[in-house]
């Protein structure tokens, strides 16, 4: 009983690492350009793809390499990829909109048939056929006390929390954090005070598809069948994840998808697993009823 | 006979006490002003009347009533109108629309009197509409009555939003600043048509303001609050002479 | 080449080519690719002494009944397809079949396992067999070749098709071992891609074999999942297992492991292995039980239109392509030799197929329950 | 000055019935001439149900500015209650066997069910509803999300009603009316029920009752400033927006015959997004234009296959790019044309 | 001459709001544009400082020139970058989210590597307000209304920047502080800052100018120093409340 207990501990820990981790990436746009990313979970999705082909191709080319410096190489690549699909849709998607002054929602919209075309593309591009993510640096299942972990859970926990700790320290204490939260409450006022919009905003992609490039990696590594449609549902749950955790704040984003990750794994661990979405949604109407803005999330109070 | 009366009311916001201990009462048919250096906490004595937050502790009474705890909708149904600091019309009616929503809680039909489009529903309608039309005409505002308020110039916005608290039919009407951001000759306007309300309508008249040209021409009483408290209450001559009224508040008027 | 009086036969095909399962509607669409290029290379398909060139229409139906459902208007109303092949999966044959019942247009289904699908509808046939005949098969398999007494199952919830499997093989598991000897029953969502609590609940009890009727690409993150965990017993699959890319995408996870199929693709001889060559050097990979069922859907479809004689009256032709089908008593199909029932369901074997240590389908047994 | 006299005092006339009323006729009389067939009949159906789909959502995400996601959720409601009594009613139930009523009786009850289906949803909308007065923004948003994966989540997990199995035996309640008179009935009641639904939308949006909701969107302050009670306006919002979605559902349950709850999960719930920003935040016309433009390109686009799912929202960004505020703005058809606005005005007021 | 507008014309959409306009102010000045409501005088200063809003004004003609260059193609952050100009809008447009503090460090970008000169600016700041020092850790959005304008001034001197553009720094503030704030704003020009304020009160606007331009809609109907102004019949009957 107690070795299930803290396999599920573990077992909740790194999935919930991965709700984290997508959700921070919704939370830094959210938190800047109030606007509901959706394109994010394909984003993700992407790079996942740009993982694979990066690391097939080191691994066929470079064989013999060792295996961390392969996961490091693909690392920074596929950064680099992922943070220009973001910027890319950036810029041909949402910033015409933005200067149109759209309606934030219409932008969302957008966001959604992105996604779309990302999903479709890739499947029209690369065919039916789901694809099998390498291995870099071989799989250990270490086991005790009942338990089995593998190193991959243990790096991807650890990346999450760093990943986190990272932003936070950025958005937080940094100027250009300060001044992504200042954009997100007042577009309008930015340039006064001498900051270049478009610069915070790019970096704020930047930042997110970065965030997107390390889960979708590690994501790779865990749970190695890649398809067209695999960021979908877990990039919506990852925005609802941001949601509960209070949307805009980083602190709540992370916990928010723990939180979520935790509550998956413990209705499946304690009720019939038929019952997983059932409980765990309902689990999530109470607690933003109760909570009405999220955990760490301050309600826009319109002054009077 | 007192329409107002708050007794010992205090109001925090988390730490931060924004009203305390104040003691109000205002009489039927007067205008009262109330002022006070920025942040002193007038906004929130109106939030706290109208509804907006529940008084941490004190009683506001109105018309004899009890009415601290009622939701802002229901304050206003029991005839109290008021403005806002910052303009808050709405944007995508027109004018006449934004009167005729102060019908909204007396319509006398509901949902389904909607989609038959019964008798009943048509007369109301035809009645709100023909009041809202009244009204706009003694507000010399019949011209306007399918403008969208943006664009409309702000001085006759402020305009609109008081004759759209004056629809509810209130007896105490708050005025939120109405002078702010209108220009010396607006300014002068105003007051000769806030002695046109209060005239016309036989209404109490409730207002923060800080032109003093305003307060002093128009007040009957004011009373000065400093951090939430009371700091001075009386006819205008005697705020405009009280030491600690112009150390606090008014100034010397030097630039 | 321009000759407008040109006889052609149209066949529709109502399948998912966006989706959860693109895969699936592929498979339908290559093998029907391969059969058309051989018949119009060939000049045509002979009927009642003339040839007529082979036209298939491809719709998507997104995976979606109602996309399905129009998709069915289309072809018979549009583009007034002689038959219709597909949709491959039950949510979508189910609402099509009705469609295509009600205005009397023969629809074959390759690969709806579910009743519902031909029941009380003369014009709905299918290439496949029934869940109710293929979950026995399972137990009766594990029972000879394990001999174990406690089975866990692992489902899709969402799923109509693996939902139903699963509680059949429970019924029947449970039939043979005792009621409680399914000590595990645990399921996941379409789009769920971490499956650890389920498998820790299974790992932690005392199952001795994981029944999985679950699509390959869900087998290949499941089974090593698993294994991570801690599960070293055998794991049992259905005909959903049956695609190439499952070892391929579970690295080879599921060597060892066994499922209950239409058709064994290591060893395949004659016209089998014909097509699985062609389909192979073709589409550069071994074709699923899709790919092979549709095969047969469409050659008993154009095996029915030979019998009936085409009079090109459509209504007329249809109706004679269905009494056709019916009456076919016993076609050869890759997939083994089928007969239809009046409710139009094949009656044919189930093949047991073992992962071999080269990865391959290799066939182990054909069983009746 | 003159504008406000002459809509009190002149007299226009109403085109609104005659147009629709009329369209309906002739389609109908097409339907029968044998023009349309029946793909085209499925094509109209599947318009009519997305009309009221993303005509109700808009009273939500346009009027009253909130954004919901989960429409497809109280489509799903809808959807299986009015089947379930459908079943009940007119057919061999597996729960009663016999029907409950002679299933020939369906030609005049069938509306009763399909308004069954849209009171009960109409009820599940206050699951939304309710913490609406406390939520907001992208928080309520999430709600309904959550909603919808509840609905599809408890569908799934309920056997007697076939799981994720599906529920089919609304075709025979089809038949049988289709034996009594030999009419498309289907096509018939989609049609009537979009254009009711039109129709009640558009008397509710513009009643001052109806305006309440609109004040909402716009300022909550000033609207509970002026008395409107913001919890009921929301209340009947959410009540109306739902219960329509669910009349959608019971009639896409029975064109279809067979239903299962993922045919309602959030990707129906994204399409219904989808339909009402195209044409329009707050635009009853421009629900209607997108929900016909949408279906229509989803059906014209066909042949395309995988390629249709990325030249259709390739071609919506696109459009927001041009028309950032969907086809219609928040205008409706009469802003657009004034001169058909004396033939579409209401005539009171 | 540092900032000259040449006969600037600017349209909403294809409403024209400025029908050229001209005027110019010398380093070292308070100039204030005075007009009733509608005038023009907040989107003079829009036009200024040229932000990319979707809904701001057009310039269609004429030309913007600080120290001689026009500014018209300059990128409206730059302009407060290099230190040129900044604009006090009107709305105040604090950033609600932040705390006082956050709210004038980030203003401080321009000037982000001069440590002495942003402690010695938020130093006089608080001086100025007392106000914003004891709520410096607050969210400002629950500041009241006139401790968010002293907010705003402040987070415009922290810039650094020599030209100040105020539209309507009066709004809303408690007479005793608007006397402050003029007096202080003053003592800023002393220090080299010059100034163009825009307000509605143009009694006290004049007090505090040394010369102004009236404004009425959308052209210059009168310009001269304050006392040439405030004696002008006309103005006087328009402007000043009799
Ligand atoms: N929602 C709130 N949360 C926290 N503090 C608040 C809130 N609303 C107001 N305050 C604080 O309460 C005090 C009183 O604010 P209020 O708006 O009532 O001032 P005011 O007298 O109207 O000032 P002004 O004349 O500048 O409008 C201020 O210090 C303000 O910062
Ligand atoms: N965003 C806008 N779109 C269209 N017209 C506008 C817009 N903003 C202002 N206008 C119009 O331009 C003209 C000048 O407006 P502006 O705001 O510059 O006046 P102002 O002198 O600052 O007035 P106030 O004293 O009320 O602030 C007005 O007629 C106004 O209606
Ligand atoms: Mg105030
Ligand atoms: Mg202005």
């Amino acid at each position: 009983m107690f070795s299930t207990l803290l396999q599920n501990l573990f077992n909740a820990l790194q999935w919930g690492s991965f709700y984290s981790m997508i959700a921070l990436g919704y939370c830094l746009v959210y938190g800047v350009l109030r606007l509901i990313n959706f394109a994010h979970g394909d984003i993700f999705m992407m790079a996942c793809y740009f993982a694979f082909f990066i690391a097939s191709w080191f691994l066929g080319n470079l064989a013999g390499m060792p295996g961390p410096i392969i996961f490091g190489l693909t690392m920074i690549l596929t950064m680099v990829a992922t943070s220009g699909l973001g910027l890319f849709i950036e810029r041909v998607a949402y910033r015409p909109l933005r200067k149109k002054g759209a309606h934030r929602l219409y932008v969302v919209i957008t966001a959604l048939m992105l996604g779309f075309i990302l999903e479709n593309g890739n499947l029209a591009v690369l065919g039916a056929s789901s694809r099998r993510f390498p291995d870099m640096f071989g799989k250990i299942v270490f086991q005790f006390a009942g338990v089995s972990l593998t190193n991959y859970k243990i790096i991807v926990i650890v990346t999450a929390v760093l990943a986190f700790a990272l932003l936070n320290l950025i958005v937080n204490s940094t100027k250009i954090g300060m001044a992504m939260r200042a954009v997100s409450y007042d577009k309008f006022a930015i340039p006064l005070m001498g900051i270049p919009l478009n610069r915070i905003i790019t970096f704020t992609f930047i930042l997110g598809s970065s965030l997107a490039a390390v889960a979708g990696i590690l994501f790779g590594m865990s749970y190695p069948v890649l398809d067209p449609y695999m960021g979908m549902i877990i990039g919506w749950k990852a925005f609802i994840a941001a949601v509960v955790g209070g949307i805009g704040d980083i602190k709540g984003a992370f916990l928010g998808g723990f939180i979520l990750g935790f509550i998956e794994i413990i209705v499946v661990a304690f009720f019939p697993s038929s019952y997983k979405d059932l409980i765990a949604f309902v689990i999530l109407l109470v607690i933003l009823s109760v909570k009405p803005t999220g955990f760490f999330g301050v309600a826009k109070s319109t002054k009077i | 006979m007192s329409l107002l009366k708050i007794n010992d009311m205090t109001h925090r916001f988390g730490g931060l006490t924004a009203v305390s201990n104040l003691n109000y009462e205002l009489e039927d048919g007067k205008i009262y002003g109330l002022i006070g250096p920025n942040g002193a906490g007038k906004t929130t004595v109106f939030n706290l009347v109208s509804g907006f937050y529940n008084p941490s502790m004190g009683e506001i009474n109105y018309n004899g009533e009890v009415i601290n705890g009622m939701a802002p909708h229901d304050v206003a149904s029991r005839q109290i109108g008021r403005t806002f600091q910052n303009i808050r019309l709405w944007e995508d009616m027109t004018v006449l629309e934004n009167i005729k929503m102060s019908h909204h809680f007396k319509l006398g039909y509901n949902l389904i009197d909607v989609f038959f489009k019964t008798k009943k529903y048509q007369t109301r309608e035809k009645e709100i509409t023909e009041e809202a039309m009244e009204l706009l005409e003694v507000f010399k505002l019949t011209d306007l009555a399918h403008e969208r308020p943006s664009s409309l110039p702000y001085g006759i916005q402020r305009r609109v939003e008081i004759a759209r608290a004056l629809s509810l039919g209130p007896k105490l009407l708050m005025l939120d600043e109405p002078a702010a951001g209108l220009s010396t000759a607006d300014v002068v306007e105003l007051i000769d048509y806030i002695k046109w309300v209060h005239e016309t309508f036989n209404i109490t008249i409730w207002m923060i303001e800080h032109q003093m040209q305003v307060i002093m021409s128009l007040c009957d009483r004011i009373k000065v609050i400093d951090f939430g408290q009371e700091i001075a209450d009386g006819v205008p001559e005697e705020i405009q002479n009280n030491p600690e009224v112009i150390k606090a508040y008014l100034g010397d008027g030097a630039i | 080449n321009g000759q407008s009086d040109e006889k052609v036969i149209k066949i529709g095909f109502n399948i998912p080519l966006t989706g959860d399962s693109p895969k699936v509607g592929e498979g339908t669409k290559f093998a029907a690719e391969i059969i058309k290029e051989q018949i119009n290379g060939e000049g045509g398909l002979e009927v009642g002494g003339e040839k007529y060139m082979l036209d298939f229409i491809y719709v998507d139906n997104e995976l979606k009944a109602e996309s399905a459902v129009s998709a069915a208007y289309k072809l018979i109303e549009q583009d007034q397809v002689l038959a219709i092949v597909g949709p491959d999966t039950s949510s979508r044959a189910i609402p099509a079949g009705q469609v295509a019942n009600d205005n009397r247009t023969p629809l074959i289904s390759p690969w709806s396992t579910n009743p519902n699908t031909t029941l009380d509808r003369p014009f709905v046939f299918r290439a496949c067999f029934l869940d109710p005949f293929q979950a026995p098969v399972a137990v009766k398999f594990a029972d000879s070749e394990f001999g174990v007494e406690k089975a866990a199952i692992m489902y899709n919830l969402e799923d109509d098709y693996s939902k139903t499997l699963a509680g059949l093989f429970k019924d029947s598991w449970e039939a043979i071992n005792g009621p409680g000897s399914v000590v595990a029953f645990e399921s996941y969502g379409q789009k769920d891609q971490d499956f650890s609590v389920q498998l820790t609940k299974i790992a932690a009890s005392d199952a001795e074999l994981l029944y999985l009727p679950s699509f390959y690409n869900k087998v290949a993150m499941i089974v090593p999942q698993a294994k991570d965990l801690g599960w070293d017993k055998p794991v049992m699959g259905s005909d959903s297992w049956g695609s190439a890319d499952l070892v391929k995408l579970s690295e080879g996870a599921v060597k060892g492991y066994y499922f209950t199929t239409h058709y064994a693709a290591a060893g395949a001889k004659g016209a089998t292995k014909e097509f699985i060559d062609t389909y192979n050097a073709k589409y550069g990979y071994v074709p699923d039980d899709v790919g092979a069922l549709s095969f047969d859907a469409v050659n008993i479809v154009l095996q029915a239109i030979q019998d009936a004689g085409l009079t090109g009256d459509l209504k007329a032709d249809r109706v004679a392509i269905k009494d056709a089908m019916t009456a076919i008593t016993s076609y050869p199909g890759i997939t083994g030799n089928m007969t239809f029932t009046p409710e139009g369901d094949p009656i044919k074997d189930a093949v047991v197929v073992k992962v071999n240590d080269a990865g391959e389908f290799e066939f182990v047994a054909n069983l009746q329950p | 000055m003159d504008n406000a006299i002459t809509l009190v005092n002149k007299k226009h006339i109403n085109l609104w019935p005659a147009v629709l009323g009329g369209g309906a006729l002739i389609i109908l009389g097409l339907v029968l001439g044998g023009v349309i067939n029946q793909y085209i009949q499925t094509v109209l159906m599947f318009i009519g149900i997305n009309i009221i789909l993303s005509a109700s959502l808009n009273i939500v995400n346009g009027y009253m500015g909130e954004f919901s996601c989960g429409h497809g959720g109280f489509m799903l409601v809808g959807a299986y209650t009015s089947s379930i009594l459908s079943v009940l009613f007119f057919t061999k139930s597996p729960w009663l066997g016999a029907p409950l009523l002679p299933p020939s009786s369906a030609v005049f009850l069938f509306p009763l069910v399909i308004i069954g289906g849209g009171i009960v949803a109409a009820f599940a909308g206050l699951l939304v509803a309710i913490p609406s007065f406390k939520t907001r923004d992208d928080y309520l948003a999430i709600i309904t999300i959550a909603a919808n994966f509840i609905f599809v989540s408890l569908v799934n997990n309920l056997e007697f009603i076939g799981g994720s199995r599906g529920f089919m035996g609304m075709k025979t309640t089809i038949y049988a009316m289709e034996d009594v008179a030999d009419l498309p009935f289907t096509l018939i009641w989609t049609m009537v029920f979009s254009t009711l639904s039109v129709f009640l939308i558009r008397r509710l949006m513009r009643s001052t009752f109806g305006k309440g909701i609109s004040s909402i969107r716009h300022d909550e302050i000033s609207a509970e400033i002026m008395g409107v009670n913001t919890n009921n306006m929301k209340i009947v919002a959410f009540m109306v927006s739902s219960g329509l979605a669910g009349i959608a559902g019971g009639l896409f349950a029975h064109v279809l015959g067979f239903i299962n709850p993922s045919s309602f999960n959030i990707m129906k719930s994204t399409e219904c997004l989808v339909m009402v920003y195209l044409g329009g935040m707050g635009s009853l016309s421009g629900s209607v234009l997108s929900a016909v433009v949408f279906t229509f390109l989803l059906e014209v686009m066909r042949p395309l296959q995988i390629l249709k799912w990325v030249i259709i929202p390739l071609m919506l960004i696109l459009l927001m790019q041009f028309r950032p505020e969907g086809l219609m703005g928040n205008r409706e058809l009469t802003d657009i044309f004034p001169k058909l606005k004396p033939y579409f005005k209401r005539r009171d007021l | 001459m540092m900032l000259e507008v040449k006969d600037l014309k600017v349209k909403y959409g294809n409403i024209e709001a400025l029908h050229g306009l001209s005027f110019n102010i010398d380093r070292g000045e308070i100039v204030t544009l005075i007009g009733s409501n509608g005038a023009g005088k907040t989107s003079t200063l829009l036009s200024l400082s040229r932000l990319p809003q979707p809904d701001a004004p057009k310039v269609i003609e004429g030309d913007i020139l600080f120290d001689g260059e026009s500014i018209l193609g300059t990128e409206p952050h730059l302009l407060v970058q290099n230190q040129m100009m900044v604009l006090v809008p009107e709305g105040r447009h604090i950033f609600g989210n932040l705390s006082v503090m956050e709210n004038l460090e980030l203003a401080s970008y321009p000037v982000r590597n001069d440590t002495q000169f942003i402690g010695e600016t938020k130093d006089q700041i608080f001086s100025l307000f007392p106000r914003l020092y004891e709520r410096r850790k607050q969210r400002s959005e629950s500041l009241s209304g006139g401790e968010q304008q002293m907010l705003a001034v402040g987070r415009a001197l922290m810039t650094g920047c020599k030209f100040i553009m105020l539209d309507e720094p009066s709004m809303g503030l408690a007479p005793v502080l608007m006397y402050e704030m003029f007096r202080a704003l003053k003592e800023l020009n002393k220090k080299g800052i010059t100034i163009l304020v825009v307000e509605q009160n143009a009694k006290v606007a004049l007090d505090f100018a040394s010369r102004g331009y009236v404004l009425d809609t959308g052209e210059i109907i009168a310009e001269g120093t304050s006392e040439e102004l405030s004696a002008n019949k006309d103005v006087q009957k328009a402007y000043l409340g009799g």
